[in-house]
């Protein structure tokens, strides 16, 4: 019997223990009426069958070069980041609800929430939200009880449309209006509201759903200026680099926000990743979500404990900062480990490659005859390709070629239709970049 | 405390930043973080893995948590590079494979549950729980009923309950048990009416006994108009006995990372299906796997389920908790899924027989143990003064994961034990034997207890201080 | 710096302290002339480089349905057995010197010489050799100890080609004699010598290269009449079905060995694997390798040591029963899990289905045209199949079907030119096996 | 002792065997093996992992065997499954990836050791030895020089010196070594003559200290028809600043599990690659690596190699290791591997200064340490009784693994000591500090080394009646 230990003679034994004769009789409480009668399951696989199966199915799906992101990224993630977060200790844990028997899992989040807020520049980290965009939601909902009143959110309209829609159907359940923030079709950036109205904060991307770097000075003074919080969205790779939400204008963002999925998280179609959320001390009572604190014990030895629980669903319930229980441990695992791996200078070195990538494709591909740049300003390894034919079609016919090309800015609803986002990883090496060109050559001469 | 890896620094001159960006987007303050060879890194997170207590090491019963084997070949499963490479916005004909998995999973789950339709989607119980709610919102909305604002609560429920009720703009009404463990039906009865959109339940309850009159109570909330919301935390009881669908609920979650056996990874990433009757399809949060005529699998969008109350995260949910669980029902298959429950059941009922026999009381004695039970060591607290507290903390000290206390909070010193069905006979035997050494510990040197844990990296911690001092990361 | 931890500050503090100004310093004993002027090594590469280049080169290795044996077998290894002895506890320790700081493996090792026993019948089993091979030698050798004298071993015809070379090439090093015992070019099993001559020990394979089973009373009792051991040449996944060494014959046979790659070791085109030897105990002190034992210490406590070291080149040096120091330890630790993961009862099935599958095969490609069994003994999972043309040829076509079709005995220098050696194991699915026969069929026709 | 494996039985009824095998051909005997779930067997095997010191979770200098780090990547990249399923008997054009990279690691080793070449198959140090002095053996042969039946090695070799040569048939001789640690040249004088097949040594030596005569030795030997074998389980200490080949040295194995960072798996597997000058090549064991023309590669046999000393396994040696080799030479590449003695002397050469500063007696205090060194604790035996046993398994306490004690057998109560190249500054000096602690301890409490060590999971184990009892297999 799969993973269940028991032989004959214990069932037996402890069915007397119990007191009964049949494994059924332990369901006697349950009306009969109610039993199951029928359920279509197959018939269980050895394990060797399994194995065969499934590699059939990971098989089947494309070996494709990544030049797609808008959220998940490439990289490269050393073999010791999941070689030690699967270890069994780690793997196999709960939350870390007795902290003597955990102290393993609470450094760890005690270690990763110090690196995100050095790379935040924030005081506080909680120990992960389900991913970037619910994070987002969270944040938002976050700065509404910090705000106070029955009040807004300012959206920005470049914000990636996955999470736009988190934010529609999150805040939409308590009837949260969204007030969007255009953005220059010319420059691609946002332009600064003409008025706050209600509004308990603005969002604002330090890089864009078109790749580009947003004047994020000037959107925190401006929020600040009507006392609005400043709720900075932020790629945790690009912070190596770019500046951190703490410093960005006079008083710095209040909240920091993002998918942690670029720090060592396998893209796996989509998830599991993490959202990480940080934000200044004096707001701590009203984060979302875990949090683990350093302290003593009877002999003044140093350990770790969760702390501020009652803020949580399991002490406050119904009136909890949020809902969240299991949040995404093993990902904040690997995330420091792969942080720790790559060090300062590592996500430095790597948050340059992909960028200096970036630079040379988007030099390569716009020497293609027909193709162009819609915008000019900074970016970040993620750019805009405007292409002389519909990018979805391009697109579907690189596929051909074993290349993931991007995404067509038509599946989100935005730009033209010839307008491709294009990403680059330290993944991609040069024969890399130049195959995606000679591809997207001979793929435009005959479509 | 092992050592911080802020220990391990290393200075290395800096970077040259990229110079076709404008220097003041870039960063202002230099980034101060370690840089440990990579044996120092293998090395600490090693150690701090062996300070942990984990299914792989240990014993843990920890109730309404469901700590069973995790199957390492799901692990191997999800790891695939033809898995664990795939970009979420690769088309779908160059990810059948992926969608393949995904689209066979709705539909086991909802034959497992007797459900008409399934999302995948939701990142963990929690989040479940709030699209499952949010569904009974708009199925409500839909058909213009608008008054419907409460939502009923057993008072023992899970914190997320009320919590995700909350969040789904509902008012929260609480309802009590009565001492047999089953609900207050009168209770019911008074506040049933034409502002409850409906009823949030877990059954087995986390009380750990069976509501017997389930039938009876989907009656009543269906005629005063509600819908009944299954928290499907406690699915590992009746897996292939009873369906929540044939019970009468609606819509319902299932914890992936409970019953179907994917780890808790230290807290998450976890898995929280969601799952309804027909009527409820159109609400499903999206992105579900659909089939085309042809056999072509596809995310289903918005265009396709116009009413869908949306979407919770940015791509399709925790797909490789979603792998992971595939794999393992794919293992077990209709007979060892019928099993789960029959030897969960087995190793709860013996327990409670066996530490009954040792002196300690069941909240429930006249019950049958579902899957969990509840025991309550008031009696040695009015003897001794020891609490459920210190016997949790002096298993510890046994190498074997104490189980969830204090919850649910209406009985008082309470401990709520879940083997789980991958337990042996032999590791439940030591465990009463450990338990009646507490025992006579609590009542011939109650110390020991108080003080414990005793051979543990740390004692008990001072949370109070923790919460004061709130030193919440390593100063720079 | 891949894998130095030092940093220039501490580079610098340590050469201070040592009292040298530069690196090169510290090698100032060396003659200057014998300074290395040049190394035609390649640049190092990144961690990514390398995984994408290595990923590249796994993947020009064919992927292809195995039907060869001939003492390497594709076996289903369940995931746990890897997880497992890779944890970096078990894959990164030295051999256990230091007993207090090893019981893990220690006891591991402990473990795995019990469960050789059991398969094998016999008292003693050592820790591990290089291989079977090379195992069979140290068997040859420690026979010659135990017999005393200037004799020689009986050395079966139909033993595998590749373990006869390892004998010529280690026992010819102290001039032994080895003497072949021909088989029967009808049945394919071994004659009983006509004498036994000055030999010492007849090497008795359970299974031969033909697959076929040996006839392992009489040969026991055969060696035994005329005062040689009997040196049982065993594979430990056949011997969960196969009458145990221990019981050959009237008196059992004296040492086994075999390879123990079936037992939960990856092909990795040859390597590693491990050998067993196993043993009575009157012989232990003639025993090659390391050997694990059950003792106290000072409290009373069990624990486990490494024994009889006074056998071992780090004491005995150069009057060591072998020169063997390290062995194959990892290779026993994930033996011994995967033997503790199928159970007995596992290895069993999987043992029945091995020979089940080959069975079945055997009778769809004995149905192909012009295919026939020159053997009709009972075997092992193998067998041999006598094509009308010759067997490199045919699996070389095969190739081209994903297939790797079996042995040509050609290749070993045995048999005729269409004797092609077929195996299968629990890995080949009913479809494999109609695969191969539509296959072979092809090509037999196209050839 | 943790529980044994063999308390996991479960009494499952047995297998039927097949018709087809004669029923005296079956076992008799029932098969005996305990059948634990899967769970059982993770919670047993993970529980004894962590019983263990190992290089991933402590510092390990362990003298002459170089435990350094084992990179992660390399266990990733030998598992991958184009490695890992190949079977040793596929045609050569359907593994021509895996023959690239042992093609690639013979170049880099013969570069890297100033050899003409190499042969990968040995799978360890001692077989590569084995083969090593059998390629002496085979080349005096060859010239008909049939008289050279002794090996000369220095007393302070490695066990496996003299055991290699005995089983390549050669009568040993020991040389001793002088008071500096150098040969003994007299002696050597003495005993070359047209009887001698060779000499081994290892340079640096067992001592630590680098042979600085090498060269006239090498002139010496050669001058008396001798041939020079080189042990090169030593060859972290000159990795890119020495080279067998240009020390006059004719033939050699590599412990790539120790210079070249292949995991040493609690007792292996290695692997002892040979390299050879071009006189030797004709007698290289088999199989090797060949290149054709056009650049295919495939395995070389005897046919081609007609004068080999033949084959020690049955397939191509340990090529999982000789792939993790690969990978770690191609991580580090020209620059790396010279860095490689580099930072082995300078920890080596910094341990020692910090322990001799500390109190500690260097067994060779004049000569630079090379990449390991000797002390001596004699002075403490003489004051205290204490002996280089006590001291290490003080250390164990202190989650250090004891280095190297009472080898080489020449230096008494000596402990040799190899922190390796990866090791961090930071590591080194907790070492210095424990180890001063412990001297302290010596002269103080004596009786807290003696009975050492105390925290791990046993105490000093009773080898004495291990040997006599024998216990070797769990009683059926
Ligand atoms: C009964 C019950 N309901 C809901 C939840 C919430 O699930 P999750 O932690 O996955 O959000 C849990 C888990 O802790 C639970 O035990
Ligand atoms: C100096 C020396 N020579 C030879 C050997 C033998 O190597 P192996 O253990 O790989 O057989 C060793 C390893 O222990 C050694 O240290």
């Amino acid at each position: 019997m799969p993973y269940i230990p028991h032989d004959g003679l214990e069932t037996a034994a402890m069915l007397a223990a119990v007191g009964v004769e049949r494994l059924d009789q332990l369901f006697d409480e349950i009306p009969p009426t109610l039993l199951v009668h029928d359920m279509v399951l197959p018939e269980g696989l050895s394990e060797m069958a399994l194995h065969r199966e499934l590699e059939g199915r990971a098989m089947s799906n494309a070996p494709l070069r990544c030049f797609a992101g808008g959220g998940a990224y490439a990289h490269h993630i050393p073999a010791i980041v999941w070689e030690i977060a699967g270890r069994g200790e780690f793997y196999s844990a709960y939350t870390p609800y007795q902290p003597e028997a955990s102290q393993g899992t609470l450094q760890v989040v005690y270690e990763y929430q110090s690196f995100i807020t050095r790379l935040t520049g924030l005081e506080v980290s909680n120990a992960s939200l389900y991913d970037g965009a619910s994070g987002l939601a969270e944040a938002c909902l976050m700065a509404l009880r910090i705000q106070g009143g029955d009040k807004s959110i300012l959206v920005p309209e470049n914000l990636l449309p996955g999470w736009r829609r988190v934010l529609d159907s999150v805040l939409g359940l308590q009837n949260i209006r969204l007030v969007s923030v255009p953005y220059d079709r010319a420059t691609g950036t946002l332009i600064l509201p003409a008025e706050a109205g209600d509004a308990a904060a603005l969002i604002i991307p330090q890089s864009s759903a078109l790749g580009l770097l947003e004047p994020v000075d000037a959107l925190t003074d401006w929020a600040h200026g009507h006392d609005l919080l400043a709720i900075a969205v932020v790629n945790p790779l690009a912070l190596a680099l770019l500046k951190a939400p703490g410093d960005w204008g006079t008083q710095g963002a209040d909240i920091a926000v993002g998918e942690g999925q670029p720090l060592g998280i396998p893209l796996t179609g989509g998830g599991p990743y993490f959202g990480f959320l940080a934000c200044r001390k004096a707001h701590v009572r009203q984060l979302p979500g875990r949090l683990v604190a350093k302290t003593v014990d009877g002999q003044g030895r140093e350990g770790f404990c969760l702390t501020l629980q009652a803020r949580e669903q399991h002490i406050r319930r119904g009136k909890a900062t949020s809902n969240i229980c299991t949040n995404q441990g093993l990902m904040v695992t690997a995330a420091t480990i792969h942080m720790a791996t790559l060090g300062g200078r590592g996500l430095q070195q790597t948050a340059v490659l992909c960028h200096e990538r970036a630079a040379l494709l988007r030099e390569l591909l716009t020497a293609v005859p027909g193709v162009s740049l819609p915008y000019g300003g900074p970016f970040f390894h993620e750019f805009v390709l405007r292409l002389p034919q519909a990018a979805v079609a391009v697109r579907d016919a690189l596929l051909g070629h074993g290349l993931l090309a991007g995404l067509p800015l038509a599946d989100w609803g935005m730009g033209e239709a010839g307008d491709l986002l294009v990403c680059t990883t330290e993944l991609l090496e040069e024969a890399d970049l130049l195959a995606y060109r000679d591809a997207l050559t001979s793929v435009l001469e005959t479509l | 405390m092992s050592a911080s890896i802020f220990d391990h620094d290393h200075h290395f001159p800096g970077v040259e930043l990229p110079s076709d960006i404008p220097a003041e987007l870039l960063r202002k303050t230099p980034l101060n973080l370690p840089n440990p060879a990579e044996l120092e890194v293998l090395r600490h997170y090693t150690r701090l893995s062996q300070q942990n207590f984990s299914i792989d090491t240990q014993f843990y019963p920890l109730g309404s948590c469901t700590m069973k084997y995790n199957p390492r070949i799901a692990h191997t499963m999800a790891s695939l590079p033809g898995f664990a490479r795939l970009h979420p916005d690769t088309p779908a004909p160059a990810m059948q494979g992926l969608l393949q998995v995904l689209w066979e999973l709705q539909e086991w789950l909802a034959a497992a549950t007797g459900m008409a339709a399934v999302s995948l989607t939701p990142a963990a119980g929690a989040q479940g729980e709030l699209a499952g709610v949010a569904m009974i919102r708009a199925y409500h909305a839909a058909r213009g009923d608008h008054g419907r604002r409460k939502m009923l609560i057993p008072t023992a429920a899970h914190g997320t309950n009320p919590a995700s009720a909350q969040m789904a703009g509902f008012a929260v009404v609480e309802i009590p048990n009565l001492a047999d463990g089953d609900l207050d039906m009168a209770f019911l009865d008074q506040h049933l009416g034409p502002d409850v959109a409906g009823i949030m339940l877990t059954n087995p309850s986390t009380l750990g006994v069976f509501e017997r009159r389930i039938a009876d109570i989907a009656a009543r909330v269906h005629g005063a108009g509600g819908l009944l919301y299954y928290d499907g935390a406690n699915l590992n009881a009746i897996l292939g006995r009873v369906q929540p669908g044939q019970m009468g609920f609606d819509v319902m979650h299932l914890n992936l990372h409970k019953t179907f056996a994917t780890p808790h990874g230290g807290g998450g990433p976890g898995a929280g299906a969601v799952a309804v009757q027909e009527r409820l399809r159109p609400f499903l949060p999206l992105p579900t796997v659909g089939r085309e005529g042809g056999g072509a699998l596809r995310w289903v969008t918005e265009q396709e389920l116009p009413r869908s109350i949306g979407r919770f995260s940015a791509h399709g949910g925790n797909i490789g908790v979603l792998l992971r669980a595939h794999a393992y029902l794919r293992r077990l298959g209709r007979v060892g899924v019928s099993r789960v429950s029959a030897y969960a059941a087995l190793n709860a009922n013996y327990l409670l027989k066996e530490l009954q026999r040792v002196g300690y009381q069941a909240a429930f004695p006249e019950r049958r143990a579902s899957h969990e039970f509840i025991l309550s060591v008031s009696d040695l607290q009015k003897a001794t003064g020891i609490r459920a507290l210190d016997v949790a903390k002096r298993l510890l000290d046994f190498g074997i994961h104490a189980p969830t206390i204090y919850f649910p909070q209406l009985v008082p010193e309470c401990l709520l034990i879940e083997p789980t069905e991958t337990e042996s006979k032999a590791t439940l035997d030591r465990f009463v034997a450990v338990m009646a050494q507490i025992r006579q510990e609590a009542l011939e040197q109650p110390e020991l207890l108080r003080e414990a844990p005793h051979h543990l990296p740390v004692g008990r911690l001072d949370e109070a201080l923790a919460a004061r001092r709130l030193d919440v990361a390593a100063a720079q």
